[in-house]
């Protein structure tokens, strides 16, 4: 019933697909390249073969179309799953899902509604350039009506992929490929450490949720509180382990609706707050969740909460290392709050 | 390589499209082509698109000069459903009337007519079966009415009062009804256009046999979105309808804009290999039956079908708009395709089936009517005149569930309306 | 030579593209019904008759195409100045613009750069409903590569507009349609005052610059910094007059880039800091102003910044008032600032 | 209303294409139509569009199977344009199969080739005026190679290393060179199309005689930004030439997906009134005067055209790409219009000016040119090995002036670099 198995991110992401495909026959899955081939990344790999060309299939290369013919199955009653090959081309889509997908329970108040997964991979630390690497999730926090939520383990993301599928509201559901196969420390001179030599690539083989909404404290301390998702989360623990600090680590799991008890609780406790993200510093998610924290546990900050991001440029391809907030950005952060 | 100098050739132009009549010029639309009833005649249904192409070029008709329906796409209607398709149009048009006036009398912000297009909603629904689902542009009202959806609802919306249906959140004429299988409407140009053909799509791939109708008007086809739509509905062959309301102008731009200089918009249909039509928008007939038509192949695996109707926009693109400003004022008298309303009148009278005294008296019974649900739909309250949803409905229907950031704005508006209105204001 | 002119808003955005195209044979300007009609708004008025057919006209609806053609145009050395109808319809064109002409001149190291101005009416109080009031202007402060300006006087939009044709870089030109014809107080209720009672309605008819990236202090002040942009600057100055608190009114004029030396000052003096905005809150321009405060002020600061926003919903059309951020809920935040 | 009943209607049915062969299939091409030589024969440039449209669908060619040129489409180009036209294709062929290997090798993280589309970026190119201007897609290094752009800069660009005038900020292949009128490549698709319809219609407003031309793939085309680029085309008669590159597959899709099982890519063009060339893309002296007539179209005012050219993609999609995981591994050797490079080589052969001799001369000759120059540009270094560009360029070109914002995280990243390599690290 509840067998275990060891799942890198791809695989726990693929089953969670799989399980909800033979749970709702609502469910239906498409984007480009995602049907017989089974996705860049092979998130869909088998489903096709399995489920059936109607349920699991290729598409035109036009993300406006792609959330647009999600809206509309949605109407019909489906719930869409489809694939943006990579977060860097969901802009094209971006007006369906912003004015539409985002607006379509509210402007009809409760008439229809799209109960649809946008899933795609971002993020960078794969030599992938400017346009396969991006961090685009603080927009959708700005658009009411999305939720947005990113896994950091596999067995956190078949979890939350399964609630995102099961959600009534459209969510944008990001996966960081740089931890598709292992956990990554952004030590990138160092070999990749599978995923199954880490606790949470144990993964039911069956159906289980975790509720959006919730963060995880992955990481329990006295001194000072991470706030953090997606690759970063493994980035930062690494830190802390090799520095030794006392910090909560927070993986928020879903950006919003945003586990804002949890991150007040812990901020409360330590009186240091840090931020931790890959995306553009300005208008980043960071700012959100700075401004939160310094409205709600003011009296309690011993130091300004600290941002810890990527650059405000593009994502450069041969300085990929030079961008990326890696440990040296990260520790540097760490010992100046701790001064402060 | 250069082996173009470009040293004694002439220059390059940039071509900006104008239309031919601004205002004060008198209108000349002879060089319209009207071309005789049956010019192409009605291909079956089950024909695949590539022979159908000529159809995208013509103009279908069934109304004749004459007043009399002919050759092979006349639907054959009997009186009684001629008589309904009147009744439809001329009910829309009193309705719109009635709540233009509303607009200028401040009872509300907002208002869109279809004067002079009511065929192009009415009849293209009557064609269609009751569940087969609508995705309409602004300016489809027409089909609410053709399927019976109550006046007072309308009414409500277009006033954002206390029983609006959409609780006051959309702008006038944003109606949304799932009971009469229509859609919400968007404020965003063309985005329907896809949604349709993915309802389309559910629906084959469930094995249903219902169908998806869509509209937006020509300017809004240069969207990116209708071309996803159109490469969908042709990669999966979708069983959906995608109409264009070629009413010629999209506010203050002419058709031109859109590309209609160079061919038609039922064009458009070609260049993806799917069927096209071209049609008399304002023979709300020859609009029935290629509705009829196209829904027929929809229904039996034929695929998506591309239609436009060829139409003209009578009055101005809103309530905000001054059509004086851009366009020679005798245009709509001028269309050589008439008045869709008169027309059937004329075809209904040349029939023996319909008379004056019964139009008129229709006119009055339906202007009586719909004063009436006025005044209901008023007692409700007008915009701006403080009988609305409650101020905390606002929260909801963002998420299916509030979150806690919502909750707490809630609270946090309800105490700027106690710092309003006094410390025992309740909310209602 | 510098002769001034009582103008509105609009005489004032009409003027600078006059003038720039006389200047300058490289500006073009065309956008939906911006030529033969002169902008739903009239911003573009008379340009076509007095410029020509091919320097002023309109376009087919693709918001897309209009971002798209400026980017080639501007390859070929013209200096495009676009119109959005709106700024709830910019997302077809998102892509051009993010991935495009923000990204250009960085990933062509200056071979290839974007000097284009679009310019799109923002915000609400007009019953516009929830695609006729959106303010998306924290988006394009997340993108690298975008300025974002955006006025509040006809004095000012005129020079910003200026600066802003001839900047090198893209820059959305954001003008808050409500006040078009008036500066708008927040008390609905009330009539309207024309422009031509406002000392910022007088503007020199000729060309002028205000340099893009410098805030202007509209109020001095010593108690508290309230820093604003487009209409809630006459709100916020309104509620200060009122409540006769000794703000300083800060107008940023300029989001990116910021005018952070101002904003230092400011609340190093002061103390106290509040962010007043339209958008929406969660991922608003006031979570990067309360961040980058709380991280260069942090010892300066008496009580939290506090954010006044719209809410996190879509702008609701009957509702439009209780959702507007007036003069009770900024005069709330001031009460509670203070007490701070 | 609802008169249709769907009690006894057969089911819908959701069709999702399937290409005809799959890894382990045989594959025979036999029903993919070769029409003769001058088919269709070759209209006057100053054609309006309408009568044109034929042409989208036939497939203009030029070398016959007996290897001769012929028609009215023979654009009778001397021998040595011939010979160069070769050698550029070669030039390309070798260089990609080097890059590939390099990228293999680990000396950089990507790389694209154009292996069996040699044709239509080089023939292509050939027929423009050197300051005509290229909107690329990522598969036409071919325009850098047959405009005598540097090797080495191209190499230099691949590996990301310090030389790279890119700065190592783009992947590679991602090339910018406006000294030969090549506008900057771009990761996402199809955003190139709309661009280069802009680029047309500046010259055109300023009378210029330069024209545009854009290169895109067939999956490409589904994308909002090629409906908004023939609409501009369209409605201001840009001079631009928008070319399809249609290699049967976009990454794992096949053509159907972007809707080749209804029509052609050309037909696009007759949809919106524009003319419409089907090419031999794989026959380069039907790609040179294809490209020859559009040219010479724009040039005159006579408009925009859309050309799809008929190829076939020989190897993976990129070095991240393994085809045999989902097509036939014997397509290309079957494909019925064989590989451009052997073509014309057999052409110049059969014209007794060329042999087999100077063929292989030639293919040494530009192998050792490009290994050569290879070792030059690691020189410079290759991708991930240290020499790359200052770590402060970073921070450059992300606006003309650098905002205060910048200058901060600029002496952020120098603090971490010192952090690394010593407190006496010094920016380079
Ligand atoms: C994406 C988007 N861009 C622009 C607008 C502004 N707008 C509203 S209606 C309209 C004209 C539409 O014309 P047309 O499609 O011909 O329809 P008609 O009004 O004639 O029925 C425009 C430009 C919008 N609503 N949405
Ligand atoms: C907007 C966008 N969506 C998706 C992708 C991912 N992608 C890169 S290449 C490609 C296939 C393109 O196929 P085609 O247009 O046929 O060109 P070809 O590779 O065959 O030359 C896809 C889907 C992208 N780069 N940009
Ligand atoms: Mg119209
Ligand atoms: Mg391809």
């Amino acid at each position: 019933m509840t067998a275990m198995k060891s799942m890198n991110m791809i695989e726990a992401i693929n089953s969670a697909m799989d399980i909800m495909l033979a749970r709702d026959p609502g469910v239906v899955i498409f984007g480009e390249d995602v049907g017989y081939f089974g996705g860049v990344f092979r998130a869909t790999a088998g489903l096709q073969k399995k489920h059936g060309k109607t349920r699991v299939f290729d598409t035109p290369i036009s993300e406006c179309g792609i959330v647009g013919v999600s809206i509309g199955m949605s109407a019909y009653g489906l719930r869409p799953v489809p694939e943006i090959q990579f977060a860097d081309y969901i802009y094209p889509g971006l007006d369906q899902l912003v004015s539409e997908a985002a607006r379509m329970r509210y402007r009809s108040a409760g008439d229809y509604i799209c109960p649809i997964t946008i899933r795609s991979p971002f993020g960078g630390g794969i030599f992938g350039g400017q346009t396969h690497s991006q961090s685009p999730e603080s927009l959708f926090t700005h658009m009411c009506g999305v939720k947005t939520v990113i896994p950091a383990t596999p067995y956190d993301a078949k979890g939350l992929l399964i609630a995102a599928i099961e959600d009534n509201d459209p969510v944008v559901f990001f996966e960081p490929k740089r931890i598709y196969n292992g956990p990554f420390t952004g030590y990138y001179d160092r070999p990749v450490e599978p995923w199954s030599k880490h606790a949470a690539s144990q993964v039911p083989e069956d159906y289980y949720r975790i509720e959006l909404g919730k963060a995880a404290i992955v990481r329990a301390g006295g001194a000072l509180t991470i706030l953090t998702y997606g690759t970063m989360v493994h980035v930062a623990m690494a830190v802390v382990e090799e520095m030794g600090v006392d910090a909560e680590v927070i993986d928020l799991r879903t950006l919003l609706p945003l586990d804002i008890e949890a991150i007040e609780a812990s901020v409360k406790k330590t009186g240091r707050c840090m931020v931790v993200h890959e995306a553009t510093r300005t208008s980043g998610f960071g700012a959100e969740l700075a401004a939160l924290v310094q409205e709600r546990c003011f009296y309690h900050l011993e130091a300004p909460v600290e941002r810890v991001t990527g650059f405000d440029t593009p994502y450069p391809h041969s300085l990929e290392w030079a961008y990326f907030p890696g440990p040296i950005r990260i520790g540097a952060a760490i010992d100046k709050i701790m001064k402060d | 390589m250069a082996d173009h100098p470009h040293g004694n050739i002439a220059p390059l132009r940039l071509h900006v499209p104008e239309p031919k009549y601004r205002p004060g010029d008198s209108v000349d639309f002879s060089d319209i082509a009207v071309p005789p009833v049956d010019a192409i005649s009605r291909p079956d249904e089950n024909s695949p698109p590539s022979p159908l192409s000529a159809l995208a070029y013509g103009l279908v008709r069934v109304l004749d000069f004459d007043h009399s329906a002919k050759g092979s796409w006349n639907p054959g209607l009997d009186a009684d459903k001629l008589r309904l398709m009147l009744r439809n149009m001329m009910m829309l048009r009193a309705f719109d009337d009635r709540m233009f006036r509303a607009q200028r009398q401040g009872k509300t912000s907002f208002y869109m007519k279809s004067t002079g297009e009511e065929a192009t909603s009415v009849a293209a629904t009557m064609a269609l079966a009751a569940d087969d689902m609508c995705f309409p542009s602004y300016r489809q009202q027409g089909i609410l009415i053709a399927r019976g959806y109550a006046l007072l609802k309308m009414m409500n919306q277009i006033y954002s009062n206390r029983a609006d249906h959409l609780k006051g959140r959309q702008l006038p004429v944003m109606y949304s009804a799932p009971e009469c299988s229509f859609y919400s409407v968007s404020g965003n140009l063309t985005t329907q256009y896809p949604q349709a053909v993915g309802w389309a799509m559910a629906s084959a791939a469930k094995g249903d046999s219902r169908i998806s109708a869509v509209w937006c008007g020509e300017g809004s086809t240069a969207e990116g979105d209708f071309h996803s739509a159109l490469t969908f509905a042709a990669v999966y062959n979708a069983p959906v309808i995608m109409q264009v309301v070629n009413n010629q102008w999209a506010i203050s731009s002419f058709s031109g804009f859109a590309g209609a200089e160079r061919t038609t918009f039922a064009a458009r249909a070609v260049g993806y290999g799917i069927a096209g039509l071209r049609v008399d928008g304002n023979d709300p007939l020859a609009v029935y039956a290629a509705m009829r038509w196209a829904a027929d192949r929809a229904r039996t695996n034929n695929g998506p079908t591309l239609i436009e109707y060829f139409t003209y926009r009578a009055e101005g693109h809103s309530t905000s708009d001054d059509p004086l400003a851009y366009r020679a004022a005798e245009e709509f008298a001028k269309w050589p395709m008439g008045d869709p309303v008169n027309r059937l009148k004329a075809h209904l009278i040349a029939a023996g089936e319909w008379d004056e005294e019964r139009h008129s008296a229709q006119a009055e019974e339906l202007a009586d009517l719909i004063k009436a649900t006025q005044k209901e739909a008023e007692k409700n309250g007008t915009l701006g005149h403080g009988l609305h949803h409650p101020f905390e409905s606002m929260f909801d229907d963002v998420f299916e569930h509030q979150p806690w950031h919502l909750k707490e704005q809630c609270e946090q508006m309800l105490d700027e309306q106690r710092s309003k209105f006094g410390a025992d204001w309740m909310p209602k």
